[in-house]
């Protein structure tokens, strides 16, 4: 890894890319958030952000901690009522792209949000699924971004909170209406895209400086290579400085409230 | 028409032990001042209905207020986990309860459906998640139209709703700004709701088509300046990001949060809160 | 996102021969000067879908654009009926057209459910109606949870919906106040969409939760000053009753309706209208 | 009839009695709005007057000429959308009372507003439900307000639009969640009320003046008085004072337009 960015801005910067201008775009909070106004600070400053707490088109001069950040709302287009964002705007196909992160997932990219372990029993209890679900299948496509490690790669999630394409990849076929689903897997190590016939995540792109056998080692199953691997655009100077300036900008003010 | 009443006398009135109840609010708005004169008055096998349970349910969970959750995301945003729900559901401290999960979508849905006067709502979701494996009350039905399957589930009609807002005019009409949320879906879904607001008002000096939730639709409007903080009220107080980051210390911990509690809402009553 | 064109130009691109078509607008911003221009394009065969048929369609359908008419309450608001309607119905002049009634409550659910995405709208309705007898695309299902029949009908889902509102923003972001109808719902469920606007500004400059139609769920976005009346544009002008009184003789009267149609219609463009 | 008042002002007064304060009133257009209008002048100033083009509590200081006229958005606590009014306010069990006209009733308070005829050959084609059909099954009860005549009220409608008791009287009983119906209708001549066993509309109060031979000339079934048939009230000098006030500023209002 180049001295110049760290595997973190690597993750974000390649995310962020991912996104094209003029695109709507669901945005997760957490990484895809920083990823999704990245993109709207540099190369996409037409992409229209949509967060679930209503907010349509929103523009945040920092990040937002919640969900719900007043600043989400201050800075929208207009802010609608939750059930009319489930039911106009994500289940209404009004959205292109839908950004969502997650604590496990799966060589199919079934995501878990849920729980480690067995449901009656769990061995830890997360969040649960908020509005991955049928973020996941209405809208347009899913990019995902997470921190590449065993424990969160894993062969087969726990619990299936969010649809990939299901336990044997088949999930999504000959279901009307359903999105295109996990396109894309944005990692701090490389990007992954699910095989075109077995649906398997594969790796497609690697990031500056990483090994094949860093990213066979993060992964929980026997990862497979695409036979065009790519080496992932490095980070331009313009995307580090907006990137680390949102941060500065995210961190002075949340210590400020 | 909506009645005028102190916090205290609208939580005595409205909500049983047993009941049904949801505190809405989606991280706006989020009802804590009448969450806590809930914990202060002892309520006790309350089943709580919240799509995002955040501080205010953790911290009636942790002092024994619930026998079930229904909910769709609980963590502390952007924060972790909610403990005070984990050492429930995991540990059963200080008792088990149960808990019903959906997605936000359904329901998000359902509160509509159920302000809406329907048995259910009827959407497109659910499809290959594991949660209808865990949740019975996730169907499926036929679209009679094009034969497509559609998730189906019970509309949420609460014995009572709570929700915050920025203000109520002298009839007890209120305005609710900004992150909306499901609130007003919430209020008219209720067998009876309590709104408390930051401020009662001449007239609510208001656009055509805001967001009011007539005064004859609400049972009762208590005034709680201040009554969703550590949350926010658009355009009077922001969100307390510090409170959410610093909850996680105090809600690890039992002794912490035992501590935490007796300081800052048993120790308090609803005007000093 | 949406692409700022001339009505003629929109009409041109967006509505085919043939096309199922809502102009909406409740009463309030009824799209005149976009079913001028259709008229004037020579439009054919089309579906025309409007809860309220209104003087918009009474003109459209006497000159003979329409094949169908779907509807929920067809009059002359407060005036009597709509002679073009009854003379294309009754008698088939200037052609038969075929017409689906609904009650107003089916329609505004079913337009609820084509922006929702879904291929139903579920409700309490039609009980002990005749209307079910009448129109073969309402049926009846029972839900999963309380064995209760309830009524349903098809969503809604135009190839084209077209709205009249005050403003759009240079991005297209548009701006419906007053009586909102279910102009954004006849936008989000059709295939495509044109928007009429009063005017074209900088920015809506507006409050949190307006009705903002955004321009990345419209195709087309057409200036049209005065382009709802005879009816009326919230904060722009008033609604003429007048107009509305003398349409009743104008209508009556094939002649006097189509010389009406000529001078008013035919004989303008779309700048003079 | 007295001089001092008409048999039109005296049907619109006693259909605005019918309305209490306090009760939220769903308003057709024409003489229920008049008559729902003029209890929010004089006895009832908190009625909250709800109409279907979404405005909710409004006070006109005209009387509309349709559904949607700006002045009732002008004058409304908030307006809505059409979909929420059926939605969440009609359907949602919020209106206590719904105040309809209608072409024609009969002896079951079934009005129909669709057509004169056969539905495939109508003779005469009404403008059809509207708001009516949901209205009469979802509020808490029916007002019906029209002119006393054979044409209007007959035996057995063409075409039942909007249920009141059904072909024989039991179209309510046993379905759930269904309100109480038309409990009152008010004309130029009488008020008429359900028998409570046979649900058939049987007069149970005669306006000044008139008598019961012109009451069964003018109705098209064979009608039924009750047993304590009362005397209708006369209108107050206040009332036909404020009545025609409102009236006059409505035509002011609309010659002007």
């Amino acid at each position: 890894m180049s001295d110049g960015y760290t595997s973190g801005e690597m993750m974000t910067v390649t995310a962020s890319r991912a996104l094209r201008d003029g695109q709507s775009c669901f945005v997760g909070i957490g990484l895809p958030s920083e990823a999704a106004n990245l993109a709207r600070l540099t190369h996409a400053p037409n992409v229209v952000l949509i967060y679930e707490s209503g907010t349509l088109a929103t523009k945040p001069e920092v990040l937002p901690l919640s969900i719900g950040d007043g600043e989400l709302c201050e800075t929208a287009l207009t802010t609608v009522s939750v059930p009319e964002m489930f039911r106009y705007w994500v289940q209404g196909g009004k959205i292109d792209v839908g950004f969502l992160g997650a604590a496990q997932i799966d060589k199919y990219a079934n995501l878990n949000t849920t729980l480690i372990g067995d449901y009656t029993d769990p061995k830890v209890r997360l969040p649960g699924g908020g509005g991955a679900p049928e973020m996941a299948t209405c809208t347009g496509e899913i990019f995902i971004t997470l921190k590449h490690s065993k424990r969160t790669f894993v062969e087969a999630v726990d619990f299936v909170t969010t649809v990939g394409f299901g336990r044997d990849g088949t999930a999504r076929d000959g279901v009307p209406h359903i999105g295109a689903g996990p396109t894309r897997v944005i990692t701090d190590l490389c990007v992954m895209q699910p095989d075109p016939e077995t649906r398997e995540l594969t790796v497609t792109s690697i990031h500056p400086g990483v090994g094949r056998d860093e990213i066979i080692e993060a992964t929980g199953w026997a990862i497979a290579f695409a036979d065009d691997v790519t080496d992932t655009a490095e980070p331009s100077d313009q995307e580090l400085h907006v990137l680390r300036a949102l941060k500065a900008r995210t961190e002075t003010h949340h210590a400020a409230s | 028409m909506a009645e005028f009443l102190s916090l205290p006398d609208a939580i005595a009135r409205y909500v049983d032990d047993g009941a049904t109840v949801a505190l809405e609010g989606f991280t706006h708005l989020i009802p804590f001042a009448a969450g806590h004169e809930i914990i202060r008055q002892g309520k006790r096998d309350l089943t709580l209905i919240r799509m995002t349970p955040d501080l205010i349910y953790d911290q009636m969970i942790g002092a024994g207020c619930a026998k079930k959750l229904i909910f769709s995301w609980g963590g502390n945003p952007g924060v972790g986990s909610l403990h005070r729900l984990r050492d429930a559901v995991e540990k059963g401290w200080p008792r088990r309860i149960d808990i019903l999960e959906h997605s936000h979508a359904a329901m998000a849905n359902a509160f509509e459906a159920g302000a809406a006067g329907l048995p259910l709502a009827v959407l497109r979701g659910y499809i290959g998640s594991d949660l209808p494996k865990v949740n019975d009350q996730i169907k499926f039905i036929e679209c009679p139209f094009t034969g497509e399957r559609l998730a189906a589930v019970p509309s949420i009609r609460p014995d009572v709703s709570i929700v915050h807002a920025q203000k109520a005019d002298r009839h007890g009409n209120v305005l609710v700004e900004g992150i909306v949320g499901v609130q007003k879906e919430a209020v008219m879904a209720a067998r009876t709701s309590i709104v408390t607001v930051e401020e009662v008002v001449d007239t609510l000096d208001t656009h055509p088509n805001a967001c009011v939730i007539p005064g004859w639709v609400i049972n009762a409007v208590a005034r709680a300046p201040g009554g969703a903080k550590p949350s926010y009220t658009h355009g009077y107080y922001p969100r307390s990001n510090k409170f959410y980051k610093d909850w996680d210390a105090i809600a690890r911990d039992r002794e912490a949060f035992t501590a935490w509690l007796d300081e800052h809402v048993h120790g308090k009553t609803h005007q000093e809160a």
